[in-house]
């Protein structure tokens, strides 16, 4: 076992991991949340195998560095308790649906091997780089990436208008 | 090329299995949308991974804008729980049908 | 150095002026406010108000000419020659007029309303644009990385305004839901693309058309989950128990513009990612699309028979109406997409019509929402009765409506398709459909009024908009394709739009 | 021709609806007094009356085929063309609604007193729905009507009705609804299955008559029989969703049970045109529709609808005995009524066929005048009850004669109306089918018994009940109905040749087209055929009638 | 790899063995010289005090004899890792600083004075940084205090809302050097030009006379980007909440913020990571706007040449090596001294000015800053070619 797949193991067993104890962590939502951190930095060191340089750094960035904080910060804010959330209905429905999940899950990873190719393409130079994307970016995706400020101008309206204290 | 894509994609299947039962079971709405977010993460890993087999940068630049739209979708998303929340402390606790669904 | 990619601006003309309207609309209001709000401060709202809704109108409008323009000079027009992730054709443009008309009319109905609750507008406004730019943005994509940029910019600012009436608590959970679900299925919409990527090494439909292999698990598992996300934004069964909350949580405005041009853009960027990128016949999305729309038919009509709250209902009703659109899907022909653009084109008017009149009724901040608040509306007013039963009828299917017409040319699509059984199962739903659809005319006309106080005036705004929906059910259930050569009558060919439209689809 | 003349069925159709519409838009603007309303509207409707009576002259008798054409395109992508036509057989069907919307006006005058604009305003509508559903040519428009027709029915049962009548308007809606939906259905089919075989984009029920180069119309299309056929491409499918359609609006057992409902809910003005015309809509869309269309089905199921129209006959006429209610009472004769109406239809032959058209307007005149009378008697007591009369025929005796005459004509009685229809079908239905006819022919008895008895009940005897002592016999306005509606019946009674005559020619043709389509019409109508049914009516005519017949025949078309 | 062993070896040693005790010294000493007083000068071994050198030393022995508490109802895990997790995103960022420049010994790959020479190392700057902020959180949180609590939210806000800022201050410095990496960003400012030069492009000078071509500055980012060196200090500051942004602990408000309920070595980690912070903020700002390890006015190619045309190639290089470290080393000092400077000036400011500083001024000048930039640079690219 070279050396990156074992790294690429580790991590990975780390990312199901940590993916685990947070769904399955029943009383603390920041100890989910910091869980989901784990997973998050796991899989930029996945994206760093997987030579996407500027994807990992920006993974780390923006999903550790904003959106986890994020949660904390509302999790915080509003102090939720576990009693905040009644117990559901349709147990028996969600416990199906879980199953289907699983067998999807697991029926998806039989069909795996047979459907991806064994051969890689090679890979051009500086794939994954910021330059590599950032000139994709700014050229053949130009139109999705200047989209997206009109989205998050949406997002930053809406998150105001929903969150302000204040109404005036 | 020393990491089998399968192996990733498997990983990433896994992990969104992990998040979509996230989202169906947990009762917690900051839970739900970790989970959701989780899924997204997936998402990524699958991409990333395809990108690396195919060679080409698209799924890079898929992945940032997904990263860019997750983190839009959580400010929304948290600005809506907080407006909940505050307002589920000025009225009566017993209307909130909250997730009961 | 990057070469600069060749761009086409004018492509990107409808989607620029909403975009840019949203941005005016966002500092108009600031502007406006600050003007005026040292006199006369108990109107000025009002006033900003009704300022602010004509001039998002107005930017709408401007999109929708262009978009008309588009049409008619018969143009096909990618922003980015180098890498087309979208194409202005006549599909697109098809589309954004549709949304377009859609969003000017939800303005028109929005002003008074928002009064009425006390909501803000410069942002309730901003929103709205910025979802129709999305919308457009969806339905002119041929890649699949638009398609989901433009979902999302479409939804995020949906879910803002169904929590837009942050009061009411009922409001903040129907956002919350909203939104789970829709954050839900963009997962598992994205994550179907992705395994297309995966299988075929391509996210635009051209790419994907040509490197799909039905015999690749991954493919068939990627389409899968590419259709069930759908599903979600279509409200179809089994991913439609969100609706009924949502819709009835949700400001009737608001509800009324998520009806319907949520539904036109999902459905008809499913269309055009359907035909775009895969061939139509591939066996297990037919079998896939069959049930979805028989399920979807049945329990839509089934359990808005039981709904005691028109809004409710009405949501109910438009799960029914993704039933019907997806015979269409099943269908598959180029014909059956046409009547699906079609029925989508009543659907729009006649829904947003049903909706008019609920916010026409809505007084002092509450909604006339439950059966019981229409009760001897005939009596009281008599021409909003007769409009809601217009529009009832029309969504029954009723001859003499638009809504017949499309439901014959779906319907008629299906049968030539091959699709009896199905349509059987809509005919038969739909009988179960005129039960609820009936019951409004009912309690309008054939109960007696209750005391509660009710709102006598329509404004000016909400006139127009009924009258334009009226209008548009009217002429479609007589001259859905050729008028009768009067007044403009003969420029309102729907039909022939429609054809022309799905002849630029694969 | 004038103008007037050549479009004639469109100014028929359309003139109440306009009028309607005209009044309704003046009164949103300068309010309208409910007499002129009424005045309004019983004035269009006698002018359409008029106009239709222009009709009944300039038609002639002798043509086969449809007369007073016209012929536009409307959907041409569909096919779809505004198609009016007229042939003896609607034109029996639209003589009798206009001439029994004036009398139904006439009679609502002091009934009706809500909304009263409203009120007009949906009979007009009513009326042109069902003069255009008579007239049209082309399904599309036929089912457009069809369907529209139920919109002011609807809540004319359901505003202006009695208690239940909310129940029975969704009733009488859903149900008519429901078969008409399968029936669309149907006509998809059968209209791809025509572009299939023909290349022509067209719902037109025939060719247009006189246009050499008309587009293969839906009756040029041959339906498969079955065989390799798939399923819901065969002539009895498609048979069966037609037939649906129009046996619940018959009714026809045991489809009927929205009836009573209807008829019993329903305004006064409402059960008459109910159970006057929009009955009648049932069997004519067989007439028109069905039998023509799948011909070789129609035959098989003849049986079928044979056994259904005799339960419904006995059936009807048993249960209207035990009724206690007068409305009701007619409502289940209606059922009965309309039993021997299919009876003749699926006779097949001549005199079936004929007698069944003409019931169809003396069931129309009858019951229609009977519906009235009993309005008349319970606008007075308010209540239908037969046990609250009694013996009325020393209070009201203009209207014991009145309404003896036509319980006469319900019943059958010779030198009325009922009689001839009756007696032709039950001819009919011997020559197809002798069992059949002894079993319907016993249907008259009980018709004569429970019509009797509950004439006897009402009317004979001592006054039982005190506050019949004071009834004031019929006034002037409710005088001129009934012996509008007199009339009529007398005159088919005694000379029913000036109606059947007009009926001879679109009868054969009917019988014609179902032969050249495929269907051995002769195996179950007692050996008629279209030729021996042609040469029998030549027969009656006199030499010189028969020249001109014979001279129109040869002269150019 | 012992090459890179090397490198760190000498990067803690320098930064954790060298600036650290001296800056908490400096610390006191500046304070109190800026404040007129002695400031410390009692810690001794045998009477011998050296200026209050002592003082680091004895402070760490204290801090170690203290009792290590966690208070009842805390999250144990969360509570005893915090402070681990606040001080370890400080020590890594120092992985992508350049110490020194690159330097050609004959070996197989040019000798790179950076621990992990990559080409996104800006980008890792910020990844680590965002990544800081959950040592803070989960201090805040673990605690189970409602005051630290308050810090914690207080903080993750300020360093979030600065992150954004901060971003956006240097993005005229890539447009500037084109590159991500700092190395490569040091090597570009390896040199000067003429100040005036851009005046033969108006036309006003065929070529610039002699004495106005000898007023040349060195293409440093603090020269091409004046805005985005105040903005971006500023930002980076803020993140470190030191003075004047300590909001998060105002021992005034919040008694001491997120950090309250530590005691001990802890407590002490979580102002090792501060102080550490602040060496390393001389460093990224040392090579993003101060030109790096490179001596103004002397570029490596002249020095080497210089140099190397006396001694030989090999040696001028191993000479211009030592150099560049020392001025590395003499920049970070210099940027020590102006924080601490700044820290002992400026009183607090408010949250609300904190935030507003952030959102309403800092953010569109920024903004501005991009697109005058970006405008200037079309301009060059247009004109000057």
């Amino acid at each position: 076992m070279s050396a990156e797949l074992s790294l690429f193991y580790f991590f990975a067993a780390l990312a199901v991991g940590s993916a685990l104890s947070m769904v399955l962590n029943l009383r603390n939502t920041v100890a989910s949340a910091m869980s989901l951190v784990i997973t998050m930095v796991s899989l930029a060191a996945v994206y760093v195998l997987m030579e996407a340089h500027l994807v990992a750094v920006l993974q780390i960035m923006v999903y550790g560095g904003a959106i986890v904080v994020l949660f904390v910060f509302v999790v915080m804010l509003l102090n939720l308790r576990q009693d905040d959330f009644p117990p559901g209905r349709q147990r028996g429905a969600k416990a199906l649906g879980v199953v289907l999940v699983v067998f999807a899950v697991i029926k998806l990873l039989a069909l795996l091997p047979a459907a991806l190719p064994d051969t890689v393409a090679a890979l051009p130079e500086g794939f994954g780089g910021y330059r590599d994307v950032g000139t994709a970016l700014f050229t053949r995706f130009i139109l999705p990436f200047e989209a997206t400020s009109l989205l998050l101008l949406s997002a930053l309206v809406g998150a105001v208008v929903l969150a302000k204290r204040r109404l005036d | 090329m020393e990491i089998p894509i399968e192996l990733v994609v498997s990983l990433s299947a896994i992990l969104f299995g992990i998040g979509v039962v996230g989202a169906l079971v947990r009762r917690n709405i900051i839970v739900i949308l970790m989970s959701i977010e989780l899924m997204l993460n997936a998402v990524n890993l699958a991409f990333v991974a395809f990108a690396r087999m195919h060679g080409t940068n698209d799924g890079h630049v898929f992945v940032l804008i997904v990263i860019t739209v997750a983190a839009a979708e959580v400010a929304v998303g948290l600005g809506i729980v907080i407006s909940l929340f505050r307002n589920r402390d000025t009225t009566n606790v017993d209307d909130v049908s909250l997730l009961k669904w | 150095m990057i070469e600069a990619p060749n761009l086409r601006l004018e492509a990107l003309a409808p989607f620029a002026f909403v975009a840019i309207g949203s941005l005016v609309v966002l500092m108009g209001e600031v502007l406006l406010s600050r003007s005026e709000s040292m006199r006369n401060a108990p109107s000025v709202d009002v006033r900003i108000g009704t300022i602010l809704s004509f001039l998002s109108a107005g930017f709408l409008l401007l999109a929708v000419v262009v978009a008309a323009q588009a049409y008619m000079s018969n143009t096909a027009w990618s922003f980015n020659v180098d890498n087309p992730m979208m194409r202005l054709d006549r599909y697109a443009n098809f589309a954004i007029g549709v949304i377009g008309t859609a969003a000017i009319l939800v303005c028109a109905l929005s002003a008074d309303y928002l009064n009425g609750l006390r909501i803000h507008h410069g942002e309730y406004y901003a929103l709205l644009l910025i979802a129709v730019a999305g919308m457009i943005l969806m339905v002119s994509a041929v890649d699949m990385l638009l398609v989901f940029l433009g979902l999302e910019m479409m939804s995020i600012p949906i879910y803002v305004l169904a929590g837009f009436d942050r009061r009411k608590l009922r409001s903040n959970e129907s956002a919350l839901k909203y939104f789970i679900i829709g954050a839900f299925a963009s997962g598992i919409l994205l994550y179907g693309m992705a395994l297309l990527y995966g299988a075929t090494g391509a996210t635009s439909f051209d790419g994907i058309r040509a490197g799909f292999d039905p015999d690749n698990a991954l493919a068939i598992v990627g389409l899968g989950l590419l259709v069930v996300g759908f599903a979600f934004k279509i409200a179809s069964v089994p991913f439609h128990q969100w609706t009924p909350d949502v819709y009835e949580g949700a400001p009737t405005s608001v509800t009324a513009f998520m009806a319907v041009t949520v539904k036109v853009a999902a459905f008809m960027a499913l269309v055009r990612v359907l035909t775009g990128a895969f061939e139509t016949t591939i066996e297990p999305l037919q079998d896939i699309l069959w049930v979805m729309a028989a399920a979807t038919m049945i329990v839509g009509n089934v359990m808005a028979v039981i709904q005691e709250n028109v809004k409710r209902m009405l949501a109910y009703s438009s799960i029914a109406h993704a039933g019907y659109l997806l015979i269409g899907l099943v269908a598959g022909t180029g014909e059956a997409h046409a009547a699906v653009l079609f029925y989508l084109f009543v659907y729009v008017f006649m829904t947003l019509g049903a909706f008019a009149v609920i916010i026409v009724l809505a007084h002092r901040g509450k909604d006339a929402e439950r059966f019981d608040d229409f009760a001897g509306l005939a009596t009281q007013r008599p021409a909003l009765a007769a409009l809601m039963v217009l529009f009832m009828l029309s969504l029954a299917g009723i001859p003499g409506t638009g809504g017949f017409i499309g439901k014959w040319s779906l319907f008629g699509a299906a049968v030539k398709a091959g699709q009896v059984p199905l349509v059987i199962v809509a005919v038969l739903t739909s009988l179960v459909s005129v039960f609820y659809y009936l019951r409004l005319p009912v309690v309008m006309y054939m109960r007696d009024p209750s005391d509660e106080p009710r709102r006598m005036t329509t404004s000016s705004g909400e006139g127009f908009a009924l009258l334009v929906c009226a209008a548009v059910v009217l002429i479609l259930g007589f001259f859905p394709s050729e008028g009768p050569g009067v007044l403009l009558l003969d420029n309102l060919r729907v039909l022939h739009w429609a054809r022309d439209s799905v002849a630029f689809l694969p | 021709m004038s103008i007037l003349d050549t479009h004639l069925l469109t100014l028929v159709t359309f003139l109440p609806l306009g009028a309607g519409l005209f009044l309704l838009a003046l009164n949103a603007f300068v309010a309208v007094p409910s007499d002129l309303w009424r005045g309004v509207g019983i004035a269009t409707t006698t002018l359409v009356f008029l106009l239709s009576v222009r009709l009944w002259v300039l038609f002639d008798p002798t043509a086969t085929g449809y007369q007073f054409v016209e012929h536009m395109p409307w959907l041409p992508d569909w096919g779809v063309n505004y198609f009016m036509g007229i042939d003896g057989i609607s034109l029996l069907l639209v003589m009798l609604t206009t001439f029994l919307m004036p009398i139904v006006l006439l009679a609502a005058w002091d009934d009706v007193k809500k909304s009263v604009p409203s009120f007009i305003f949906h009979n007009l509508f009513l009326q042109t729905g069902m003069i255009g559903a008579f007239l049209s040519l082309n399904l599309f428009q036929f089912y457009v009507f069809w369907e529209i027709m139920l919109i002011p029915m609807y809540f004319i049962i359901g505003v202006w009705g009695g208690p239940r009548r909310i129940y029975a308007a969704v009733k009488f809606f859903l149900f008519t609804m429901a078969g008409s939906l399968l029936m669309l259905v149907a006509a998809l089919v059968l209209y791809y299955l025509h572009f299939d075989q023909t290349g022509a984009l067209n719902l037109d029920l025939v060719r247009i008559p006189g246009v050499n180069d008309a587009l293969p119309a839906l009756l040029d299309t041959d339906v498969p029989l079955g065989g390799e056929a798939v399923w819901w491409k065969t002539q009895p499918w498609l048979f069966v969703a037609f037939a649906l359609a129009f046996a619940i609006k018959v009714p026809m057992f045991p489809f009927h049970t929205w009836l009573p409902d209807a008829h019993v809910e329903a305004p006064t003005a409402g059960s008459v045109v109910l159970a006057g015309v929009l009955l009648k809509m049932g069997t004519y869309g067989f007439v028109r529709f069905a039998m023509p269309l799948f011909p070789v089905a129609a035959l098989q199921f003849v049986p079928v609808i044979f056994t259904l129209a005799l339960i419904g006959i006995v059936y009807g006429s048993l249960v209207a005995m035990v009724q206690s209610d007068v409305k009701k009472l007619i409502a289940y004769s209606s059922v009965a009524h309309l039993g021997f109406v299919l009876l003749g239809t699926f006779a097949l032959n001549l005199e079936g066929l004929e007698g069944a058209v003409l019931q169809m307007v003396n069931h129309g005149l009858s019951t229609g005048a009977l519906f009235l009378l009993v309005g008349m008697i319970y606008e007075r007591r308010h209540t239908r009850e037969i046990a609250d009369f009694g013996g009325l025929t020393r209070v009201m005796p203009v209207f014991a004669v009145a309404f003896g005459v036509v319980t006469m004509s319900s019943i059958g009685l010779p030198m009325l109306n009922g009689f001839v229809g009756e007696f032709l079908i039950l001819i009919g239905t011997f020559l197809a089918d002798p069992v059949t006819g002894a079993v319907a022919a016993s249907g008259v008895v009980l018709a004569a018994a429970y019509m009797l008895w509950m004439y006897r009940r009402i009317f004979f005897g001592p006054v039982t009940h005190e506050e019949n002592e004071r009834l004031v016999d019929l006034g002037l306005r409710e005088k001129m109905i009934v012996v509008a509606l007199i009339v009529p019946i007398v005159w088919i009674g005694v000379h029913p040749g000036t109606f059947l005559r007009r009926l001879d020619a679109s009868v054969i043709e009917l019988v014609r087209v179902m032969e050249s389509r495929g269907a051995d019409v002769a195996s179950v109508n007692g050996g008629q055929t279209s030729a021996s049914m042609a040469a029998e009516v030549a027969a009656r005519l006199s030499p010189e009638q028969a020249q001109v017949a014979l001279h129109r025949e040869e002269g150019p078309r | 790899m012992a090459e890179t062993i090397g490198k760190i070896l000498f990067v803690l040693l320098v930064v954790m063995g060298a600036f650290l005790p001296m800056i908490t010294w400096v610390e006191r000493k500046q304070s109190a010289v800026m404040q007129d007083r002695i400031g410390a000068n009692r810690a001794n071994i045998a009477g011998i005090t050296v200026l209050g050198v002592l003082h680091p030393l004895a402070d760490v022995l204290k801090l170690f004899g203290k009792e290590d508490f966690v208070p009842a109802g805390a999250n144990r895990v969360m509570h005893l890792l915090a402070p681990v997790i606040a001080l370890v995103p400080a020590i890594i960022t120092l992985a992508v600083v350049p110490f020194a420049g690159v330097y050609d010994f004959g070996g197989e790959n040019p000798f790179s004075f950076v621990i992990a020479d990559v080409d996104w190392g800006l980008l890792y700057v910020f990844a680590v940084g965002s990544i800081a902020a959950y040592g803070t959180i989960i201090a805040g949180w673990a605690s189970n205090n409602n005051w630290a609590l308050l810090g914690t939210v207080r903080a993750s806000a300020q360093m979030i809302s600065y992150e954004v800022t901060m971003g956006l201050s240097v993005v005229g410095v890539f447009m500037c050097f084109q590159t991500l990496s700092l190395q490569e960003m040091s090597l570009a400012q390896d040199s000067s030009f003429r100040l005036l030069g851009f005046l033969e492009h108006f036309g006003l000078f065929e070529t610039l006379p002699g004495w106005l071509a000898w007023i040349q500055v060195p293409t440093w980012g603090i020269f091409l980007q004046p805005m985005g060196f105040v903005m971006f200090l500023t930002c980076i500051m803020a993140e470190n909440k030191r003075p004047p942004f300590d909001l998060p602990e105002a021992e005034s408000e919040l008694i001491a913020g997120y950090h309250l309920e530590y005691s001990g070595m802890r407590w002490g980690l979580f102002y090792t990571a501060e102080f550490l912070e602040v060496p390393v903020i001389g460093c990224i700002v040392t090579a993003l706007f101060l030109g790096g390890w490179s001596i103004p006015f002397l570029d490596t190619q002249t020095l080497i040449g210089g140099i190397g045309s006396f001694f030989g190639e090999g040696f001028a290089t191993g000479v211009v090596l030592v150099l560049h470290v020392h001025a590395f080393l003499a920049k970070v000092v210099i940027m020590i001294w102006l924080q601490m400077l700044i820290r002992w000036s400026l009183p607090r400011f408010r949250y609300d000015q904190v935030m507003d500083l952030c959102w309403k001024i800092m953010l569109p000048l920024s903004l501005v800053n991009i697109f005058v930039t970006a405008v200037v640079l079309l301009w060059f690219q247009e004109v000057v070619g």
